[in-house]
């Protein structure tokens, strides 16, 4: 088995109200030191083990989890006992 | 001219379209499941608002792998009529049909008002019965309904003329005001407001009419 | 876990913790079984006889108030209640509170307080049509407060947007009693034809019992007994009890129920959802009903977790779930239905005639009790009650406001948190969707059309738990006229009600005595008007550290408008038009919004209320409207008619004009059973010859300025000064 | 300064009606060896550098970043160039 772990985050030109929202209620958390939040999606997905598995989170990532015009991802594939 | 409305798990304006359709615009109309493969036979499809899949991962995301979708691919490729409304629009953006995206609102949350729209461009099968620069009255309702897209995008929008509708305030964050976007060849149109909602007005506005007998009139020179 | 076996659940007190009484126990030990019950009995008992499923406490005073009329096709005991409305039609309707599962978590106790009265609803065979919801905070001084004002209004729009239902009307107040402890009320109304009524019963021996929907968790175990617990600063910790919405398996399970009643009627003997106490208490109240035993195989539910016990699935109070009882011979087709939907659909039981109650676990009986014991054996208690102090020491106060600018406490009062526009939160909730809305919140009700027809169903929640503090019985009426006058100002009939009695601990005399003493008023205001009570929902205990809330019984109204061209909201429509008030003025300050203001408190009795005078007044309105003579219609609340006056103004942006023998403090008297109407000037002599309860005040104005003239001061106020505090109180508090 | 990463899932016990939907999806889309998916949530928080951040980051992420009655959380502390 696998575990592929998938970070979406909002292209820097998107505008991210909620990162926005969560910052200042920090602020008003009274923690000042926090200059910047975004905030992002984060997936796992329980893969069955073969081979070119990457070519398919790939394609889940780029047709699915994700909207190009606005998200960019990155992911990790590990192990799973 | 015979409907298509499109319904998908979540849907939920399924019903008001189709009402808009059969006793708005008086033309066939029939329900369609996302399983069906074919929609053949209809003039026109039309995808509702609603939350499909529960607005699960991005609002319009999941509906995009429905088996319906190859066909109403088929129909936009071919020039036929396809319109999105709310959720619809997400999922044609989502699908790439109509160039953009829809994110949350500017102020975070869901917004149900009866705004007010500019016409801003009547050479479309979905504007005609309009006026450039009229001004209509139709209800919002969404939580994730601002519109996106890059400057290159906006640009070429402009250049294409595929900005159908702007708000005249700004209610949710959207770039350039835009509530409805065309692809460029005109045929799909998609837009976050409800034109099914203003078909009476008893419900408060009929300005929705318009929109739907704009189809009906383009269909007719089409078919002469 | 290994469980506790009955010797050790007696010995340690273990049911205790579970909320039973030792003498409940010894009643289930020596007279009902004859034996100890096991550790899933007991689990059984102590959620079936908890106040939340048994109304053990409350079942005295509930049965004072009325529940028929020539409309009542079902009341009490049912799903939800559903009244005739003509033309094969009824409207079916109920409310429900979610106020300690919102305590803790706000956002899912709003949520699956919205989802659990939509099944009430459908498992009716109605289709849902509308929501409501009445909310009750702590003052929105604080970020704590603030942040679950956010999440219970996100979590009831969250919700209702998503399955597609119109949040029509309601009411949202804040007061201290509420800052622990708030309350979060939510209403559904559906609409049925009278052919696809559905019972909730399990009858005819070997007809099948399905389970649908959303999968079994750990949710919310125990959440009937917690929902009868008070809170205590330690109890905040406790948040297992806590279920998860998923409104989008809940319009799949909706559009399913809804069309295989209406499509397969000889398929489905009876539906019932699973609420509070989930599976025990949907079985066992459809056998029971049905005179019925069943035996259930708790292999065959449907889990989403591991290695759950039976006292667990029993328990559980995972959403999303329904119970049907089927003929077998259509059990291929119902599941296949089911399927269709994408729901799961499995067969857990079969009904039986021995009236026992049977649960299979992993091949061992682990339950085996007359399934009447859950239901109907549950002991009822008849509480002491006693006037509270306070009403003995205040009677005689008589509050008097004391006003030095006139512009300035009415531009106060106007921002109000409790007077204030609540828009800020109503349009979160899509309140069109179904293309039916003909009045949106903001009006006195909401107004939903029935497609195809000319017919209008108008709905109203009311509650104004300062009148019940200072006078339960007096207060109690008031919430039922005040939720009427709502009604006939849009023009409905008021046909029927539902309730939430919303209280502290009953085993306070005191509050037992506001408890009983409100029903007491409700039930009076009912008869009067011939408007029964078909459903309900009782929450006690909401206390916080042993203080309890104000007595806040919230109605439900609803009312029949046969032709929808009657409708009618509060907004003024043209200038020129004549204001009238209707009704007479007093001195009744003591609990009003210019109490709060000035004194910072509430305190005094109130006036008995004229039923009569009332109901005249009422139908004084509602045949003016039916003849086309009113172009607007308000009732005076809170804030009394300075502030009726003005929220009429705001729509439209239009100015009043007006010139009274009141005093300028009257202008905020509470004093009820009032209206203020607008009448065309050439409907004048007409609207006139109707009654002499109206006095003629003014007229509206395109100026945007309220130019006032009172028996002792004349002022012009700023309209749009006024709007603009009106409207963005709420915003700026929230921020 | 730091980029302090947290991720946010739901406990186990509860329903993750996203990653149901989201699975279902991945199967229709053809992928059948996914065998489960979890959807959580993933913010990235940029602080100025001080001591004791740890604590608040703690108090961040009980108060505002989770839900603890639904969610439990895990993060990374890293120094940002
Ligand atoms: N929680 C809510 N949800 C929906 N509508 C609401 C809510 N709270 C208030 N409203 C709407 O705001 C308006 C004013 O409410 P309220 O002052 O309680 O009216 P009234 O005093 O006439 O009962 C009504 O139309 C009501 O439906
Ligand atoms: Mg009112």
């Amino acid at each position: 088995m696998k575990l592929v772990k998938v970070y979406v985050t909002l292209k820097p030109s998107v505008l991210d109200s909620q990162g926005e929202a969560i910052k200042s209620a920090v602020h008003s958390m009274g923690y000042d030191q926090v200059e910047k939040v975004s905030m992002g999606k984060y997936f796992e997905l329980h893969f069955q083990d073969y081979e070119n598995l990457e070519k398919d989170v790939d394609a889940i990532c780029d047709e699915l989890l994700t909207n190009p015009n606005i998200e960019t991802y990155r992911y990790e594939i590990l192990e799973e006992k | 001219m015979k409907f298509a409305v499109v319904n998908f798990p979540g849907s939920n304006c399924d019903m008001d379209l189709f009402y808009a359709i059969r006793d708005g615009i008086k033309q066939e109309v029939e329900l369609v499941d996302y399983r069906q493969t074919s929609l053949a036979g209809f003039d026109g499809v039309l995808i509702p608002g609603g939350f499909s899949y529960g607005d699960y991962l991005r609002s319009g995301a999941i509906a995009v792998h429905a088996p319906i979708i190859s066909e109403i691919i088929r129909f936009a490729d071919e020039g036929k009529i396809v319109l999105g409304i709310c959720n619809g629009f997400q999922i044609l953006t989502e699908l790439h049909l109509l160039p953009g995206a829809l994110i949350r609102n500017e102020k975070g949350r869901f917004i149900c008002e009866t705004v007010t729209l500019q016409v801003e461009n009547t050479d479309t099968p979905f504007t005609n019965q309009y006026q450039l620069g009229e001004q209509m009255r139709i209800p919002v309702a969404h939580g994730e309904g601002r519109y996106f897209c890059d400057d290159k995008t906006l640009q070429e929008l402009k250049e294409n003329k595929q900005i159908a509708f702007k708000y005249t305030e700004n209610i949710n964050g959207s770039v350039d005001r835009i509530a409805g976007v065309t692809n460029k060849q005109k045929n799909v149109l998609g837009m976050m407001p409800h034109p099914e909602r203003a078909i009476e007005d008893i419900l408060g506005s009929d300005d929705g009419l318009k929109l739907f007998q704009s189809i009906i009139n383009y269909q007719v020179r089409v078919n002469n | 876990m290994t469980e506790p076996t009955a010797k050790q659940i007696k010995d340690s007190k273990l049911y205790q913790q579970w909320g039973l009484s030792e003498s409940e126990y010894d009643l289930i030990s020596e007279k009902i079984l004859k034996r100890l019950p096991n550790y899933t009995e007991t689990g059984l008992y102590s959620v079936m006889w908890s106040e939340h499923c048994s109304y053990k406490n409350s079942k005295k005073v509930l049965r004072k108030m009325p529940n028929k009329s020539s409309r009542v096709l079902a009341g009490p005991g049912e799903d939800a209640g559903i009244l005739d409305i003509g033309d094969g039609q009824a409207v079916v309707f109920k409310a429900e509170s979610h106020n300690h599962p919102s305590a803790v978590e706000p956002y899912q106790g709003a949520a699956t307080g919205v989802g659990g009265i939509i099944r009430d609803i459908f498992s009716m065979g109605a289709q849902p049509i509308a929501l409501m919801n009445s909310l009750k905070f702590g003052p929105l001084d604080n970020g704590k407060t603030k942040h679950l004002v956010d999440e219970v209004v996100a979590g009831i729009g969250g919700y209702g947007n998503c399955i597609g239902l119109p949040t029509v009307g309601g009411e949202v107040s804040f007061e201290d009693c509420y800052e622990n402890n708030p309350l979060v009320n939510a209403m559904c109304v559906g609409l049925l034809n009278k052919t696809d009524f559905k019972h909730g019963t399990a009858s005819g021996n070997g007809n099948l019992i399905v389970y649908v929907g959303a999968k079994t968790g750990r949710d919310g175990i125990h959440g009937a007994t917690f929902a009868s617990d008070e809170f205590t600063d330690t109890k905040n910790k406790q948040r297992s009890a806590v279920q998860v919405g998923n409104p989008f398996i809940e319009k799949l399970l909706m559009d399913a129920c809804v069309e295989i009643i209406d499509q397969h009627p000889d398929w489905v003997l009876g539906i019932q959802d699973m609420g509070a106490a989930g599976l025990v208490s949907s079985t066992a109240e459809m056998a029971s009903k049905a005179g019925s035993g069943l035996v259930l195989n708790l292999d065959n539910v449907p889990q989403r977790e591991t290695e759950m016990s039976a006292y667990e699935m029993m328990l559980s109070e995972s959403q999303e779930r329904m119970v049907l009882c089927i003929k077998p011979e259509f059990e291929t087709e119902v599941l296949d239905f089911f399927k269709h939907f994408e729901l799961d659909a499995v067969v857990i039981g079969h009904v039986t005639e021995d009236k026992q109650y049977k649960i299979y676990h992993q091949n061992k009986l682990v339950t085996d009790i007359p399934v009447d014991s859950l239901t109907e054996m549950v002991p009822e208690y008849d509480r002491s009650e006693v006037a509270p102090a306070r009403i003995k020491a205040d009677k005689d106060y008589h509050f008097m406001p004391v006003i030095n600018s006139l512009s300035d406490t009415w531009l106060d009062m106007l921002q109000q948190p409790n007077i204030a526009s609540k828009k800020h939160f109503y349009q979160t909730y899509d309140s069109q969707v179904r293309a039916n809305t003909l009045v949106r919140p903001g009006s006195d009700a909401g107004v939903v059309r029935i497609r195809g027809t000319k017919k209008a169903i108008a709905m109203t929640n009311d509650s104004n738990s300062k009148y019940v503090y200072l006078n339960p019985f007096v207060g109690g009426q008031i919430a039922v006229m005040e939720a009427a006058r709502n009604i006939v100002a849009s023009g409905g009939l008021p046909i029927g009600l539902t309730d939430c009695l919303n209280y502290g601990n009953p085993e306070n005399p005191e509050v037992f005595f506001e408890l009983d003493k409100s029903v007491e008023g409700i039930a009076s205001a009912c008869e009067k008007l011939d408007t029964p009570v078909i459903s309900g929902n009782v929450s006690l205990y909401n206390e916080y550290n042993d203080e309890a809330i104000y007595p806040s019984p919230m109605v439900g109204m609803v009312g029949l408008i046969e032709n929808y061209d009657n409708v009618t909201t509060i907004a003024f429509k043209e200038a020129g038009d004549l204001i009238y008030l209707i009704g007479e003025t007093a001195d009744d300050f003591n609990g009003s919004e210019i109490q709060m203001l000035q004194e910072k408190q509430i305190k005094g009795d109130l006036r008995t209320l004229d039923l009569d005078q009332e109901k005249r007044h009422q139908e004084l309105v509602l045949k003016a409207i039916q003849q086309g003579l009113i172009t607007s219609a308000h009732d005076i609340s809170e804030g009394g008619l300075a502030v009726a006056l003005s929220e009429a103004s705001f729509e439209k942006e239009l100015g009043f004009e007006i010139k009274t023998d009141l005093t300028s403090t009257q202008l905020f008297s509470e004093t009820q059973s009032r209206f203020i109407v607008t009448v065309k000037t050439s409907d004048k002599d007409k609207f006139e010859s109707l009654g002499s309860e109206m006095h003629l005040l003014g007229q509206v104005i395109a100026e945007p300025e309220f130019k006032v003239t009172t028996k002792d001061d004349s002022v012009v106020i700023d309209a749009k000064k006024a709007a603009k505090n009106w409207k963005e109180a709420i915003t700026c508090l929230m921020k």
